[in-house]
């Protein structure tokens, strides 16, 4: 498959790193890998952008699902770095707004 | 006019190759960089689009390459569809947003137990 | 069985979209980055073969993949083939060749006016 | 096409720089260009195959041509840096031997 999750606790929120692509393949292990982190933090959560080569309708719609679980608990979903081919379809779907899209 | 087709199963496996092929296609036309990306996009949520309506016993997933000089015209299609998976389901609506914003054309069929949509992008002079 | 086939016109310039499919399917069986190359290269070959010995009439090449658990078989086809296209023609000696040391099997037959090429790899264990 | 071609002239050769592939569709530009190098120049001719990413029969046969003019000419090609996937392609064809090949 042609996606690797890094996860990694830093002291103030817990970090995921999606390198690859996220598509309608690779979302089911992106939502499985993603839901288990979210059930078991009390930190809000930065998602890494900076290597997400792709993504897809299917992975947007894991992180709307991630989004929802995060804010039944009253936290939040930050998303950094991401390209701009990738930012371009957060756009288009309007979730830059219900996200926290930060940088370049 | 050139035509390129394939065919492949239908399974998530497959459609990161598919969208290699659009856009190995689309640079050999001579699209830039972006226009390149969301062809390959817009051909990624199409196939997405039919395996989420296809019935568990289609089995090919039909990709036509219609190239003009100006015009890259492209047709998926897939044998049996699912009654039950409506054209209009909810999960279906962020990928049709995406396919409209970034296509110049984008037309969805379902006719006959078959569902066959058609999407082209125009190369800026 | 997964059965992958592409139709292409018989053109030069398509052979790098050839090559990207049999790379990107032996990726997904498995292939270790060594072997992916040297299917990316005889496929490349075959096309080039393929090419060569095609008549000004034959409009397309087609490819199936066969994909097993454990191998990846290939054939290559083209519908009209000039007679006067020698299948031991020198210029194919060293595409022959390449193709021979790299894969399993490789079989070329040609038959009323139609050239078939089959080749195949084993997944090593 | 997936070919650039930098020609570089030195004191003591002149240098040709293959940038990408060299297949059927990109070979015959590669052999024009090539061959109006040899055919213009009095000096030995080195081909920098650093940033040849894939070369097939086709090519190999315009080299191969390419050869043929500079030894009537009583000149040499040496091809340095090829990478080892390209490289393998010289030894399965026995290239290896007609050509000065150099380096990793
Ligand atoms: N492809 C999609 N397009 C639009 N919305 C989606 C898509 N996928 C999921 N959603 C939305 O995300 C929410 C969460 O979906 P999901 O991840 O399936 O979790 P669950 O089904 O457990 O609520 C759903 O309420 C749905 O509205
Ligand atoms: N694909 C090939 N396989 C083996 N030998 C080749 C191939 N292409 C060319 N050659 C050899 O290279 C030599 C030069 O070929 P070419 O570049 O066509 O120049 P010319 O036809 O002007 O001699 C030929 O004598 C031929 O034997």
């Amino acid at each position: 498959m042609n996606l690797q999750i890094e996860v990694r606790t830093a002291e103030e929120f817990i970090q995921v790193v999606p390198i690859g692509e996220i598509d309608v393949y690779s979302a089911p292990a992106f939502k499985e890998e993603l839901f288990t982190v979210i059930q078991n933090t009390k930190k809000n959560l930065v998602i890494d952008g900076e290597k997400l080569d792709y993504i897809d309708s299917t992975g947007l719609g894991v992180l709307i699902g991630g989004l929802k679980r995060m804010r039944e608990k009253g936290l939040s979903i930050t998303i950094t770095g991401l390209n701009p081919n990738v930012h371009k379809l957060f756009t288009i779907t309007a979730l830059d707004k219900p996200f926290n899209i930060k940088g370049a | 006019m050139d035509r390129i087709d394939l065919r492949v199963p239908v399974k998530a496996e497959y459609v990161s190759m598919n969208r290699l092929v659009s856009s190995s296609l689309a640079s050999l036309m001579g699209f830039d960089i972006e226009a390149i990306d969301d062809i390959k996009v817009c051909l990624g949520e199409v196939c997405n689009q039919c395996i989420q309506l296809a019935d568990l016993k289609a089995e090919y997933l039909m990709i036509g390459f219609m190239r003009d000089e100006e015009l890259l015209r492209i047709e998926v299609s897939v044998d049996v569809v699912n009654e039950g998976n409506e054209l209009t389901a909810s999960g279906l609506e962020m990928s049709r947003l995406i396919v409209e914003t970034l296509m110049d054309d984008f037309i969805v069929a379902q006719e006959n137990g078959r569902v066959r949509i058609e999407m082209s992008r125009r190369l800026e002079a």
